[in-house]
């Protein structure tokens, strides 16, 4: 989903502002929330791709104006809830005021996930030194493809191990699973000339099924 | 929905709803509070940058082990017996006198636990997040960090499954310390690439 | 700029709320800002460009949190105190307390404008029917070129007179007057085959200097 | 900046900020109060969706009225006394048996001042603006606008010095009513075109 959680190259965010001496928890609910979370993941209470997308379908405002373990303790609300291990209704009863869970998901079944674009259904096998072209499909649901990227060409840089591909793994039973890569961008192919000096690059790690091969003859 | 202006009840303060799905998650004997306890430990104790710091000052010293680090991070992390949750591929990127790594993940907060322990909150924030693979030598130079001229800017956005060390430079004048002795040298923010040594 | 305003197809806003017997103006504040803003457009305060720009530089929370006349607050006093006009600390004075502003221009001289990128010096002039592709390429100043049209390729079907570039006017003194173009954009071709159905449409008022021309033999 | 948690002054109240701009420039002779007053007025009485209403209620009992509003929107509205700011180049998009044209603004809120006055809310805000191009059917549906079978929608995003105007249908049963009555049937929002008639 194009959601406010791809925040790569969106401008109007200001200053970073780091926290001299910053504590590993800011509260005793962060402490809490986080190995809350933990223990959820290692009770398979959800997969990476439907925990990602758990947060990012929160509001938009609300994601961007609440601390980050309110992510966390939304997204996982929002999973207990939809696979009907508690209602929200417990939730609110329990903390005693309105509990805001994310919105329901765009996808039922993983249909819309990018592989299913046509001409697009084998993700394809590549090598270092390879040219590739991001696919500029978007997808109403969970993707870690992001948006920066989209339609850019860049060279793979490094091959990674197969592994589940979240657009699917996040929407459903269907699984699928594929090489990673890791794909060197020129500054300039992403920003254009207005950007940083021509030597800079950024690195995006894509599944197989975002990219296709760019023909050596066929220019940016 | 928090945009909703038409809601009816008052949201509950975080702390209680952190709670009531705690408990209720603990009744039902999916998790359970011993565990939860024992994981913030860890993290508050065990894992942390310390644990990158000691990697970074080996390869620092022992050349054949800088190779292996380099060549397959997560099986050299795990020579200091270093793995675990977010550890399942740890890649290490080098700099040089000629190139300069910084890390990040635009869409989420992915980062390598083993080695770093939890991000700091400008790491998780928008700001960041949206800036770096922008604008990085604009990010670097706020966060203190100068950059000789020349240097490429190689960024990293932890999109897949590949979580990064950045792997910096040895201090000049460092030569007469020993290996525990530099580990104390490095810093988280030069394992994430926002500093130098 | 990739600013928050751009928001053509971002997600996670949630549902329109349209407000039964909605008044023209919420507050007295509300209709005194409105009067005030007209009343500077009147005087010749700033441009279009200009003025738009002035509040697509406010902070991306802020702009998300206040509500609409707060924005036209906002970019027109940050364009009084970089004129010059006021200052800052006057207008803090009178308002007893903070008046944030916005962020400052990230072009100085309109240089970064994307008709400055490399090949695109000439605007293209063109006719109804035509196929054309929008620049990829971002700039970091003020654009009415959306985000989400970016790299697709539509047809024209209106020519409109020629007017200023926004992209030059809101930056500074130089000045280029072009055509711009009604494009329409099949809903496919956009937003990929999850959307809606394919005989919908979108329709973008693009400047000729956001557009190139696509040879008939070139696939989309 | 507001995203800034060091900020130290508290931020004045909106209404002390609009006060405090219009004084400044009141005191220096750029703007004054008379016509603040006098532009406040005009869009309080005089400009509304009232005058859009009477020229599709022209339209809908004059073809050849019809046929120049669709081929010159703005020389056509200026026959009804209509024009300036916003107005400088109006383009009018029919609704037919097998179209429906619904008009946004996704990077601000440019929307036809002279013919529908000053643009609501939910015409402002993100979920509209961010919406209505990608799922326009969807968002017609929410907002009670219910289309048959068939028919094509096409988005209006008034992106560049063109205001759109919908020319909504005209209602059935509505033969035996004068141009005058037919104006009190057209919604704002049938111009905007998130509302059939």
């Amino acid at each position: 989903m194009d959601g406010i959680h791809d925040l790569g190259g969106i401008e109007g965010f200001g200053d970073i502002d780091p926290e001299a001496d910053e504590p590993l928890f800011h509260a005793d609910w962060e402490r809490r929330m986080w190995g809350l979370a933990l223990s959820t993941f290692f009770a398979g209470l959800s997969n990476g791709g439907q925990f990602r997308h758990s947060i990012e379908r929160m509001d938009a405002v609300h994601y961007l104006t609440s601390p980050y373990y309110e992510h966390w303790l939304t997204g996982i609300a929002t999973g207990v809830v939809e696979s009907g291990l508690v209602t929200a209704g417990e939730l609110e009863r329990r903390a005693r005021g309105a509990f805001p869970l994310s919105r329901e998901s765009r996808v039922v079944s993983g249909s819309e996930a990018p592989h299913d674009a046509p001409g697009r259904r084998e993700p394809c096998e590549l090598a270092v030194g390879a040219r590739v072209r991001v696919a500029r499909v978007p997808t109403r649901g969970h993707t870690r493809c992001p948006r920066y990227v989209r339609g850019r060409i860049g060279t793979i840089v490094r091959v990674d191990p197969p592994s589940s591909l979240p657009d699917l793994e996040a929407h459903g039973d269907a699984r699928r699973v594929e090489p990673s890569y890791c794909v060197r961008f020129e500054a300039r192919e992403v920003w254009g000339d207005s950007a940083a000096a021509a030597a800079d690059a950024v690195h995006v790690d894509l599944w197989a099924t975002y990219l296709e091969p760019v023909e050596p003859a066929e220019r940016a | 929905m928090s945009g909703d202006h038409h809601h009816p009840a008052e949201v509950a303060p975080i702390e209680r709803r952190v709670a009531a799905l705690e408990d209720a998650l603990v009744e039902r004997g999916v998790v359970d509070r011993d565990s939860i306890d024992q994981f913030v430990r860890m993290y508050e104790h065990d894992i942390g940058p310390m644990n990158g710091a000691r990697v970074v000052a080996r390869a620092w010293v022992d050349d054949a082990y800088r190779a292996r680090l380099l060549a397959d991070g997560t099986a050299a992390i795990a020579e200091l017996g270093y793995g675990g949750p977010e550890g399942g591929h740890v890649v290490v990127v080098e700099n040089t006198d000629t190139v300069h790594n910084v890390v990040v993940c635009t869409l989420c907060s992915c980062y390598p636990w083993p080695l770093l322990g939890l991000p700091p909150n400008w790491y998780k924030s928008p700001p960041y997040r949206s800036r770096v693979v922008r604008e990085p030598r604009a990010v670097l130079v706020e966060m203190g960090c100068d950059l000789p001229d020349g240097v490429e800017v190689r960024v990293w956005d932890s999109s897949a499954e590949a979580r990064y060390l950045v792997l910096p430079a040895r201090p000049a004048g460092s030569d007469a310390l020993a290996e525990e002795q530099l580990a104390e040298l490095v810093t988280r923010d030069s394992m994430i690439g926002v500093a130098r040594l």
